[in-house]
């Protein structure tokens, strides 16, 4: 793991080339992740892939909520010849929440992404095939929401095909 | 007793010579054809040529039945394919209605010949019996002192037949990928596969380029 | 009807309605100790029991399976073709139990004084019936993977086709060694031909080729290609249950059965014994019983041990070597002999 | 929200079968669609494998998951931190204490908690053994797969001994529950160390007997060899980790690479493989049966003397005699068993090697005492993307021989 | 059963397969209904052989059993080529061969 002064220099280094792209770092349990603007995450994933971290571990989504903007993508980075983990963290709103794809890097950030667009609702602009992975294809609403209820999915029999389906109250 | 399985072997062989002029579907002409065919060697039996009936179930039955089988499969025999395969008519105009005419005169020609013939054989019950008529021992030594010519012949046919089916039918490519396989394994989407991007409204309703 | 060749004395007519009605009893009485002989052995052979609940030592499991599958209902896919979807397990089963009349359980026995062949018929063309017969239960397995309308059914049918085909070429040139050493095609007389040498010890080539394609033609392990449970479920016979997957599953053991007695009838010796012990005729059938059974162990212990190879592996391992191997076992076969 | 009626329904049920019908047909190919589950027996639980076949040669393949999605993590929100623990050992099935191991490893890290060296060398002792057992799982249903029967019986076997095992430390076979955050839920048992010791004594001998069965048998080599290889770059672009990994020739292991718990006092080594093949995967994950049997004996000789679990009575439950002398105690049983613990606000990672992969669990806490996100990155669900590029061009046997070198576990792909 | 018996039913077997072939546009039934004729011949054959109790007849009937199985293999890979091609499965359609 980078050290917070490790992270500081980073993230200084990527800001050189795009002063708007990192918003923040964060460093608590030796944990160190970049917090970046939504719009600039792939230069930001690209410019630590240069820098070794060549490796997405994990990409998966979160609901700060009832924080402001409330979804959050995670992409934790790994540089295998270092032994080294950083996260690059993204904000975005729930009204439209768009982010653009990571698979053009990462080829394996399209199940993940996938995870999150179906459990967030997180659109992935010029992903190759954005569609629901884990629930129902015709499934509504996004359920890893922290709005959204436990309990209560009807299951859609014949016998209460007529009740209507698909409404959570 | 050999009279009552004549008739049931030759009416199961005409059933099944009609069945394969008749029936629409590919798969029940051939299947029809396997039936004559087997009832045909029940007949080949009861005129003691043992080794032609064993042959002709092996060959035709097993072999080249099974090739007709592979072909009507392949080249569809599920019901869509069969109407535009057969085209679910006759062939048009006047061979539709002369062809049965020419049948019936070839037959009734046929029957003439063999009702006015002098061939006293026709109406005996064929020449006495000798044991090992109609054995492969036979047949061998027939093929190989007589007719070792056709013999020879018939299995040069083969081989150039081989070839030439194994040519024919080649496919022209091989396993090597190429562009347009690769679009085709990509069909468009149908509606609704990515309900969420078009729930969102980021895309109009079954645009399969979305989902490329 | 005498239309089956050498006929060396006459049997009345009622004799051979006998002996068919025996030759159904008896395979229809062996099929359900042949499958529970099955599966208490590959229970031994993985480390466990097999049945062992229904009826003493498990023995009555076939009888209570049948019985489940006779009460379950008869189902078929939409998209299948209904008379030939049912036809077809008749044919297989037709087919497997009428090639059973070839094998020669015994020499000609005085039974009451009359003479009677301890066999269903002896024809002059043997092994060539067997092959006519091999040639239609093709169908049973083509159509009953066409008819059921299922993409499953057509790869296993499909399969099952082309492998039936290509091993019986390998099978029938194996067996053409033997028949050239016996010099006839009667399956009779090619056992009373083994008195002085089985043939599977100067045809050891052609007997092992013979086993080889017998486990592709009878779709057994490591050639089970068509049924391949592990990638097309169940092949050909996916969409059958009930009765109609009880018979196929009887074609597949009476198959087992046919194999086994031509390979004891063309290579161990039919009903002889070695060490020049001559038993009782009544002890005939039982010896060929017991060849059987060995050559079925070996079935068994081949499924028990091999994984099962893949498609074109089997194509190239029939067309590439198999058959190569048979050409060249025969051509030995004929210079000996000529010579 | 574009609203529903049940007219529609139909329709849309119709269309998520997904262009089931034929892909298409040319001079020069025929394309059939095989729809391979998800009730299939090679699938290895409800996977669905769309398939664009031309003859016998696969040349596409879509996974469809999410047959027995459970919405886990969902639950895990709902439920106090101690509690989620059974939660989430039930997603990948047969690595259930990697789950447990690295969800308490996740918010002992938001704790800062000292995990006591008596539990770490538990912990490690049951982590392997539990990679034996999902090895054996693996290796059984595989050489399933491949049509050898028996070796399933065979693997079963020695599978029940582990379980035999487990049942004995925690008294449960499967899920266990055994791993709690701060260290195990109770000391193993007399008599667990010698049974033990007879296993790891008796499996090296077992797994040459496998190896026996099938790296001596042609049929096998000439299924496994050579078929479906994917290179380490494609793989690390993919995201694959584990075994799969390892056989392209990438030594990438955590327990050494990066080492948690107490692995860096052990041991023993990373097998790799040369080419990446089905037989290299079949390689390495057997040679890693041999390699875990020797870190559960070094850990078993130097397990160390000390409580079993973390004596912080914050997080850990007292013992049960406390409970009667020590009002204390019994104020912290209260609190632990009705609210439990509070976390500091906070988010971490834990990455460790399961059997399948790098097996990471993100915990976000938000000061109250239930996760406010727990989300497993199972390596199943990742590995599984790289089953398309390994299978394309190859028979649809190898197809079936690949999925189940690829060993996934649907529990974990689904979650 | 008298030899000209057998001779009629090969007759009617004959003139079906003609007819067949006159009616059918489809290539692979005309394919079938040459089966038929050759069959017929065939049975004719053996017959003849059994009237006169020579084996010339067995050895013709197996000879035009190879022929009828030369003529299958070349038809069928035709059709398989034609199929392949995309063109119609019609004999009065298909003239995309004329030089």
């Amino acid at each position: 793991m980078p050290d917070a002064t490790g992270l500081e220099l980073t993230a200084h280094e990527i800001r050189e080339r795009d002063s708007d792209s990192i918003l923040a770092t964060e460093f608590s349990h030796g944990r160190a992740v970049l917090v970046a603007a939504a719009g600039s995450v792939i230069d930001v994933l690209g410019a630590l892939r240069e820098r070794g971290y060549t490796f997405l571990a994990s990409l998966h989504g979160v609901d700060y909520y009832p924080q402001q903007p409330r979804l959050g993508v995670l992409y934790e980075l790994l540089d295998m010849s270092e032994v080294d983990r950083i996260t690059v963290k993204i904000r975005v709103d729930t009204d439209d929440p768009r982010v653009p794809t990571a698979t053009g890097l990462f080829p394996g950030a399209e199940f993940p992404e996938r995870e999150v667009y179906d459990m967030f609702g997180v659109v992935f602009e010029g992903h190759p095939d954005l569609r629901r992975i884990l629930m129902p294809e015709d499934f509504e609403g996004f359920p890893q929401r922290r709005d959204f209820p436990v309990g209560g999915e009807p299951v859609l029999f014949t016998h209460n095909e007529r009740d209507g389906y698909g409404r959570w109250q | 007793m050999s009279a009552v399985l004549f008739f049931i072997a030759a009416i199961v062989a005409i059933a099944g010579a009609f069945g394969v002029v008749m029936l629409r579907n590919p798969f029940y002409n051939v299947l029809s054809l396997v039936c004559h065919l087997v009832a045909l060697a029940a007949l080949f039996l009861l005129l003691r040529a043992e080794f032609v009936a064993a042959a002709q179930v092996v060959v035709y039955a097993g072999a080249v039945m099974v090739l007709y089988v592979f072909v009507v499969a392949y080249v569809g025999g599920a019901d869509e394919s069969v109407t535009h395969f057969t085209g679910g008519a006759d062939r048009p105009g006047a061979l539709r209605v002369l062809g049965p005419l020419f049948g019936v005169a070839v037959a009734v020609e046929l029957c003439i010949a063999l009702l006015g013939t002098a061939l006293k054989g026709i109406s005996g019950k064929g020449a006495p019996y000798v044991l090992g008529f109609g054995t492969p021992k036979q047949i061998g030594t027939e093929f190989l002192t007589t007719y070792l010519f056709p013999f020879e012949v018939a299995s040069l046919l083969l081989l150039v037949a081989a070839i030439g089916a194994v040519v024919l039918a080649r496919r022209r490519r091989g396993l090597e990928p190429d562009e347009s396989l690769d679009a085709r394994l990509r069909p468009a989407r149908p509606a609704y596969t990515g309900t969420m991007a078009e729930v969102a409204g980021l895309v109009a309703h079954g645009d399969g380029e979305a989902g490329r | 009807m005498r239309a089956f060749g050498l006929v060396y004395f006459f049997e009345p007519w009622w004799v051979q309605i006998v002996k068919a009605l025996v030759i159904f009893g008896v395979i229809f009485a062996v099929l359900p100790i042949l499958i529970i002989y099955e599966r208490k052995l590959l229970g031994r052979f993985q480390g466990r029991y097999g049945p062992n609940r229904v009826g003493p030592y498990g023995l009555l499991q076939p009888m209570a399976e049948i019985v489940k599958f006779a009460l379950k209902e008869p189902f078929r896919p939409a998209t299948a073709v209904e008379s030939l979807f049912r036809i077809a397990p008749m044919i297989a089963i037709v087919t497997a139990v009428s090639a059973l009349a070839l094998v020669p359980f015994g020499n000609v026995q005085k039974i009451f004084g009359q003479p009677v062949g301890l066999y269903g018929i002896d024809v002059s063309i043997g092994p060539l019936y067997v092959f006519a017969l091999g040639g239609i239960s093709f169908y049973g397995i083509m159509l009953g993977g066409w008819a059921s309308g299922s993409k499953y059914s057509f790869l296993g049918a499909m399969r099952g086709a082309a492998q039936l085909i290509s091993y019986e070429v390998s099978q029938g040139l194996a067996l053409v060694g033997v028949l050239i050493t016996a010099g006839t095609l009667s399956l009779t007389g090619i056992v009373r031909a083994q008195a002085g040498m089985w043939y599977f010890i100067p045809q050891i080539v052609g007997f092992l080729i013979f086993m080889t394609a017998s486990f592709a033609e009878t779709n057994r392990a490591p050639f089970d290609l068509v049924e391949a449970d592990a990638e097309l479920v169940g092949g050909y016979f996916t969409e059958y249950g009930g009765t109609a997957f009880v018979a196929y599953l009887f074609a597949e053991y009476t198959n087992m059965i046919v194999v086994s007695g031509i390979a004891v009838t063309l290579f161990l010796g039919g009903w002889l014994l070695p060490f020049g012990i001559h038993p009782p005729g009544w002890v005939d059938p039982f010896v060929v019983l017991a060849k059987m059974l060995i050559v079925i162990t070996l079935f068994i212990w081949v499924r028990a041990t091999l994984p099962r190879l893949r498609y074109d592996q089997l194509m190239s391992f029939g067309w590439k070597i198999l058959l190569p191997l048979a050409t060249l076992n025969l051509l030995v076969t004929a210079i000996v002999v000529a010579a | 929200m574009s609203s529903l009626d049940t007219s529609s329904y139909r329709r849309r049920e119709e269309s998520i079968t997904y262009s089931a019908e034929s892909a298409g047909m040319g001079e020069t190919h025929e394309l059939l669609t095989l729809n391979i589950g998800p009730h299939h027996p090679a699938t290895h639980g409800v996977l669905r494998l769309l398939a664009t076949l031309e003859g016998e040669v696969v040349r596409d393949i879509k996974p469809i998951i999410g047959y027995v999605h459970t919405g886990i993590e969902k639950t895990a929100e709902q439920k106090a931190y101690w509690k989620v623990v059974p939660v989430i050992e039930r997603m990948d099935y047969l690595a259930y204490y990697f789950n447990s191991m690295a969800y308490c490893g996740a918010v002992e890290t938001l704790l800062e908690l000292e995990v006591p060296e008596r539990a770490q060398y538990l912990r490690v002792i049951h982590l392997e053994l539990n990679r034996i057992m999902s090895h054996l799982v693996w290796l059984g249903t595989s050489a399933l797969d491949l049509g050898a029967i028996s070796m399933f019986w065979y693997c079963f076997r020695e599978r029940e001994s582990i379980l035999d095992m487990f049942e004995m430390s925690s008294g449960q076979r499967m899920h266990t529950r055994y791993f709690q955050v701060g260290g195990v839920m109770e000391d193993i048992p007399p008599g667990f160390a010698a049974k033990l010791r007879r296993f790891c004594a008796e499996m090296p001998t077992r797994a040459d007997q496998y190896a026996d069965l099938l790296e001596k048998n042609q049929i096998v080599l000439e299924r496994l060899r050579g078929t479906c290889a994917l290179d380490q770059e494609t793989l690390l672009k993919i995201g694959v980790t584990g075994p799969l990994l390892r056989a392209a020739g990438n030594p990438w292991d955590l327990r050494k690479a990066h080492p948690y718990s107490c692995y860096d006092r052990f041991d023993f080594k990373i097998p790799v493989g040369t080419v990446g093949d089905n037989y290299d995967r079949y390689r390495v994950r057997h040679a890693e049966i041999y390699e875990s049997v020797k870190i559960i004996q070094q850990a078993l000789d130097g397990l160390p003397d000390g409580p079993h679990i973390t004596p912080n009575r914050k997080v850990s439950l007292p013992p049960r005699h406390e409970l009667a002398t020590s009002m204390e105690a019994l104020i912290h049983h209260f609190k632990l068993v009705t609210e439990g613990f509070r976390v500091p606000a906070g988010e971490a990672y834990y990455p460790i090697e399961g059997p399948r992969g790098e097996l990471g669990c993100f915990v976000r806490a938000d000061g109250s005492s239930k996760p406010a996100r727990v989300h497993m990155r199972d390596p199943s669900f990742v590995n599984l993307q790289a089953l398309a590029p390994m299978v394309r061009g190859s028979y649809i046997a190898d197809l079936i021989a690949t999925l189940a070198m690829l060993d996934p576990v649907l529990g974990g792909i689904d979650r | 059963m008298a030899i000209g018996w057998y001779l009629v039913v090969s007759a009617i077997i004959f003139c079906i397969g003609a007819v067949g072939v006159l009616v059918r546009p489809n290539p692979l039934v005309i394919l079938l209904c040459l089966e038929l004729m050759l069959n017929a011949a065939n049975l004719a054959l053996v017959a003849f052989s059994r009237m006169w109790g020579g084996s010339d007849g067995q050895v013709f009937a197996l000879i035009v059993m190879v022929i009828a199985a030369c003529e299958v293999t070349v038809g069928l890979g035709l059709i398989v080529a034609i199929y392949r091609r995309r063109l119609a499965i019609d004999v009065d359609e298909l003239n995309e061969l004329r030089g």
